[in-house]
């Protein structure tokens, strides 16, 4: 049965590598670079799938944590700590600090960026803790609301601080390194090895949220979300279990948006407005809300053509007319469950047998 | 006046009612009787239109009102006092009654309303002196009293009543049924569903026993009363004589 | 010994008296029924044992412990498991998932174990499908193990929320109308089964409509009206019982 | 701070909160009939703008009023009648998403008909510069015309609830949907009405307002989530408490100028619904123990 499971797995890596030579093949390297930023979208929806389509607890304020996770990383990884007390000659035998020049020669004395990356997750995290503990105790539209208030004051933050360019938001982020030369950037040299690490990354998030989904764990989320005071009189601390949940798609944002940005060299307040928040929000319900690869296909597919321009100036409304047509005429998404199961080594996905 | 032929209904894929028909002449007061769950107000919500019949007909005055709205059928003359009141609490007793009025309105009999009000306050004269009283503030009693009034304030073809004694105290529960019974002797027709079988059938004409969404015997009332089974089953007789599990109610 | 020993509980919603002083004790091994007009507050009453709601004043003692205060899920591991009136199986999940959730006690794997699928945890959900199955097994509905829940037929779903509740190996079972819905012959049925139940040391508190099915499997018989206790006793003395004969039982005042 | 000051400050808090009151009044009128939440609510107080300053071009004021409150009416009708009317018992999380979905495509909508300028009506009277004095504090006619409207709108929605039949049915399907319909009211049309009515007075307050706060494309976002903010802050579905709410909310924001930079304005506004939401969501003036029994 574990095998069963993990063949859509087998078969993504497939198309993953399938896509690198198709691009190849034709002479579009290009391709790489938008399914590369699209990999790391879909970190953000495949992780808001188990919160809103498993779990059943609606987030109109994901691109909130995706924004955090990146300006967190952005910032520190820029901000020069320069002239800095004690406190810093401590953290800079710590080898967290990185010192460099600046465009104009100056002295410059940043993070380095697998500490702000990790600062930046952990950051996300608790804020997600914080946040998501009186939050999930409520309900339908005070909770679209709640979540919707708390994307819209990070959204109004990132804007009105000039720590953080405001309007511009933050340039010039420097590359993550990680090992053996490959670094997280836009560089065109590069290209390949990016787009073959976010989807690594995508792939490694749905091995681990498929075998959620198949566990104790994941029974418990879908039963909170099919009733709720069941779940709990079974024995399932419901409250526990939608924080963590809520927490780990936060993070899964967070992830997503610390990559991305060290891949742009760049992120801006647009990346926390409310129309992201939505727009993963549509993109989870057209790929059927308790459907995993159905968000994953879907999120791929729309976030590629929103990076390519296809949509235009009309990218906000055609992802508002995809929210509501969907909603209007098939809330279980496009991508039915009943269908994919029907796809020989797709079937069987959600959850019969371990 | 009513008459229903091999109604199926239910919730979702639950089906409570089965192959259920029964029927209702004018003047008639006629009760369905049967234990908690057994579909009565299923029945009921049904015949008023809140559930979608999923077979059979429904002929309310020789017109099929199986796929009406509620408002459709309530407009015909159909009126339902639903389980539990369902008042307008923070409403007067008087718009209460006034908004049972309402088909009387889009009649374009507006003018009828306060001869009918004045029925009802004679009918019940706490409501009466409660009239600019909020509805949510009455007792139980009364507001069951104005449940009923507010379904007469339409001039109903057919009554129906859900469980009009369920929650009060017993002698509030005397004071309702003789009410009831008042009224079939005025002329009116009414379907009762009760789960207070005896009292039901002491004021009825005829009665129906549905049990598990199936009608199972229908008969006059006092016949009913003097049946053993329906005794045994449902009145709260013998029972000290029954020991096995199985041989009650058959 | 008694494992459920309730204190004068009360429970108020705005001005209504929902439960009123009431107190009772359920002997360890036994089947007690909880009985009264509609409207009584049995729901009411289970639901303040099991702690979905918080009572007013009062005290339940479950195994020991005084677990009033408690949520559901502190009182589900403290051994106690319940059916609701209104059956609430988890939709979109298969029969045997919807028992498996009835495991959640019993088993440990987290979000990170999970998640990483460890083998140990594999073994666990091994273990978990398993016992249910078992416990299909046991019910006789071993055939519907892959079925979706909620698109059986009502009385299987009754079983299966039964079912669900077995799986927590509970020391109390809280039943709310059991056969509600079911016809004479599942009702019997259901009644015997949860005679066997309790003959598996089980001890079950039970709220029921059906007094063919309360007066043949129950040792004691509680009987509610107004929120407040009017008899406690053996079914045959309830059925004696003058002041149960009159506001349950229906008298002759009509 | 000066005494004056302190009084243009209020008075400024009270003019935005009584249009925060009035945003909140329409979800209520919706909430009430149908517990939806209208997340579009915002946008109808755009569409007022915008159709008033369209009209403006070609007719006097007040007819442009009418004008762009009777369209915008037609918007509310059509949005219920093809979006909502239809669905079969939808879940809270599908209306919620229509709603939203609703939003985006007006917005996106009137981006297309009116560009992204920045539009108002001319003041009702006098100039942007004209000021009544009382004593050395100076303010706006248009102040005085937001309050008076809006007191005149107040006004006629209680009349229409408590005196007229059609009011009268509204507030029975909101207390007891399946109570109204057994007695004949048709609740279908109750929610379309109730969709034209809050659609009704959004315009207009879009209208009244936008001599002061300009209107554009995309305002209706901002005052959708004040709106909802003073909604909750009075107990959702109580408007008398909305009112009180609106002006507690607008004076509060009119004033943390003074902590904060104007650029962290809506934070207020949003950390308030949030703390409220946490802490009481029944709102300031709802009756806990009713709410306790009620889902948030």
């Amino acid at each position: 049965m574990a095998r069963r499971r993990n063949l859509p797995i087998v078969v993504l890596a497939l198309a993953v590598i399938a896509v690198h030579l198709a691009s190849a093949a034709a002479g579009k390297p290009q391709y790489l670079t938008q399914l590369t930023m699209a990999g790391y979208y879909s970190l953000v929806i495949v992780g808001l799938t188990l919160l809103m389509g498993y779990t059943g607890q609606i987030s109109l304020g994901h691109a909130g944590f995706f924004a955090i996770g990146g300006y967190t990383s952005g910032l520190l990884t820029t901000y020069n700590l320069q002239g800095g007390g004690a406190f810093l000659s401590l953290l800079r035998a710590t080898g967290l600090l990185i010192a460099g020049k600046d465009l104009y020669g100056g002295d410059l004395l940043v993070m380095r960026p697998w500490a702000a990356c990790l600062i930046a997750l952990a950051v996300t995290v608790g804020i997600a803790y914080l946040v998501g503990k009186p939050v999930l105790k409520l309900r339908g539209h005070y909770l679209a609301m709640a979540t919707l208030g708390f994307g819209t004051i990070v959204y109004k933050v990132v804007l009105g601080s000039s720590l953080v360019g405001a309007a511009d938001g933050i340039s010039d982020i420097p590359a993550f390194p990680l090992f053996a030369g490959l670094a997280v950037t836009g560089k065109s040299a590069l290209r390949v090895q990016n787009y073959y690490l976010a989807w690594g990354l995508v792939l490694g998030a749905m091995a681990l949220l498929t075998n959620l989904i198949h566990s104790r764990v994941g029974r418990a989320l879908r039963a909170i979300h099919g009733a709720e005071d069941a779940a709990n009189a079974m024995g399932v601390d419901t409250a526990r279990y939608k924080l963590h949940m809520f927490v780990l798609s936060a993070a899964l944002a967070a992830l997503g948006g610390v990559f991305l940005t060290h891949y742009n060299g760049g992120i801006g307040p647009s990346e926390a407005s409310i129309m992201k928040s939505v727009r993963y929000v549509a993109i989870v319900a057209v790929g059927g809300m308790a459907n995993l690869w159905g968000a994953l296909i879907m999120g791929v597919l729309l976030n590629f053509l929103s990076l390519r321009g296809s949509f235009g100036s009309y990218d906000d409304a055609v992802f508002g007319l995809i929210l509501l047509a969907i909603m209007l005429f098939a809330p279980d998404g496009l991508l039915r469950v009943e269908m994919v199961r029907r796809l020989p080594g797709l079937g069987r996905l959600r959850g019969r047998a371990p | 006046m009513l008459r229903i032929r091999s109604l199926e209904a239910g919730y979702g894929n639950l089906r409570v009612l089965r192959r259920v028909s029964i029927h209702v002449s004018p003047g008639e007061i006629v009760t369905i009787i049967g234990a908690n769950g057994a579909g009565k107000t299923t029945l009921l919500q049904t015949i008023a239109g809140l559930l979608r019949a999923q077979a059979g007909e429904i002929l309310f005055d020789k017109q099929d009102v199986g796929r009406h709205a509620p408002e459709a059928i309530a407009f015909l003359g159909c009126a339902l006092v639903p389980e539990g009141r369902q008042l307008f609490g923070p409403m007067t007793v008087r718009e209460n009654l006034q908004l049972g009025a309402y088909v009387q309105i889009r009649r374009g009999r507006a003018h009828e309303v306060d001869h009918d009000l004045g029925r009802v306050f004679e009918l019940f004269p706490r409501l009466k002196e409660r009239a600019s009283q909020l509805a949510g503030t009455l007792s139980g009693g009364e507001q069951q009293m104005l449940a009923i009034g507010r379904a007469l304030m339409a001039r109903p073809k057919l009554i129906m009543m859900d469980e009009p004694s369920m929650g009060l105290a017993p002698l509030v529960v005397k004071d309702i049924f003789a009410i009831i019974r008042r009224l079939g002797s005025e002329g009116h027709t009414v379907l009762l569903v009760e789960q207070n079988a005896k009292a039901a059938l002491r004021i009825a004409n005829r009665g129906y026993v549905l049990e598990n969404g199936r009608i199972l015997l229908e008969q006059t009332a006092e016949d009913l009363l003097a049946n053993r089974d329906v005794q045994r089953a449902y009145l709260g007789r013998d029972l000290d004589s029954e020991t096995e599990l199985d041989g009650m109610r058959r | 010994m008694s494992l459920l020993v309730v204190k004068a509980l009360c429970k108020r919603f705005g001005g209504l008296q929902a439960v009123g002083n009431v107190s009772f004790t359920v002997a360890a091994g036994s089947i007690k029924a909880l009985i009264g007009p509609n409207g009584a507050g049995k729901t009411t009453l289970f639901n303040l044992i099991f702690g979905a709601l918080p009572p007013d004043s009062g005290q339940v003692w479950f195994d020991g412990k005084q677990t009033d205060g408690w949520k559901p899920h502190q009182v589900a591991a403290a051994g106690m498991a319940r059916t609701f009136q209104h059956i609430r199986l988890f939709p979109k999940m298969t029969a045997w998932e919807n028992i498996a959730v009835g495991r959640h006690v019993h088993s440990r794997s987290g979000f990170l174990a999970s998640m990483l699928g460890l083998p140990w945890t594999r073994r666990e959900q091994r273990a978990v499908r398993e016992k249910a199955l078992d416990i299909m097994r046991f019910l006789g509905v071993e055939d519907r193990a892959d079925v979706e829940a909620t698109s059986l037929a009502y009385g299987q779903q009754r079983i299966i929320e039964l079912g669900r509740a077995l799986a927590c190996e509970p020391k109390l079972l809280l039943l709310d109308e059991p056969a509600a819905g079911l016809n004479m012959r599942e009702t019997s049925e259901m009644a015997k089964l949860i005679a066997r139940i309790r003959d598996t040391g089980v001890t079950v508190l039970l709220v029921e409509h059906d007094m063919t099915l309360v007066m043949n499997i129950s040792d004691e018989v509680l009987v509610l009206s107004y929120g407040e206790k009017i008899a406690d006793d053996k079914p045959l003395a309830i059925q004696k019982h003058p002041e149960v004969i009159k506001v349950y039982l229906g008298e002759d005042d009509a | 701070m000066s005494p004056d000051l302190l009084f243009q400050y209020l008075v400024a808090g009270i003019t935005y909160g009584t249009i925060y009151a009035i945003v909140a009044i329409g979800f209520n009128i919706i909430y009430n009939t149908t517990g939806i939440i209208n997340f579009a609510q915002g946008e109808f107080v755009m569409l007022g703008g915008m159709i008033g300053v369209t009209l403006h071009a070609f007719v006097p004021v007040p007819v442009a009023i009418a004008g762009a409150v009777l369209a915008t009416m037609l918007v509310g009708a059509l949005i219920e009648m093809l979006f909502i009317r239809w669905l079969r018992r939808p879940s809270v999380l599908r209306l919620i998403i229509i709603t939203i979905g609703l939003s985006i495509a007006i917005r996106e909508l009137a981006l297309l008909l009116w560009g992204e300028g920045v539009r108002a009506l001319p003041y009702f009277t006098g100039t942007a510069v004209t000021s009544l004095a009382i004593g050395d504090v100076h303010i706006s006619p248009q102040v005085l015309w937001v309050l008076g409207i809006s007191a005149v709108m107040v006004a006629a929605l209680n009349f229409f609830f408590a005196r007229t039949l059609l009011g009268r049915q509204m507030r029975a399907c909101a207390c007891n949907r399946e109570a109204a319909q057994l007695c004949g009211i048709s609740a279908k049309n109750m929610v379309t009405l109730s969709f034209v009515l809050s659609a009704g007075i959004g315009a207009l307050a879009g209208c009244v307002i936008s001599p002061i706060t300009y209107v554009q494309y995309d305002s209706g976002t901002s005052l959708a989530i004040k709106g909802f903010t003073v909604a909750i802050l009075g107990g959702l579905g109580n408007s008398m408490a909305a009112i009180a709410a609106g002006l507690l909310l607008g004076t509060l924001e009119s004033f943390s100028i003074w902590v904060m930079p104007a650029a962290y304005k809506d934070v207020i506004a949003i950390s308030i619904l949030l703390f409220i939401l946490f802490v009481r969501p029944s709102g300031l003036f709802g009756n806990a123990e009713a709410a306790r029994l009620k889902d948030y």
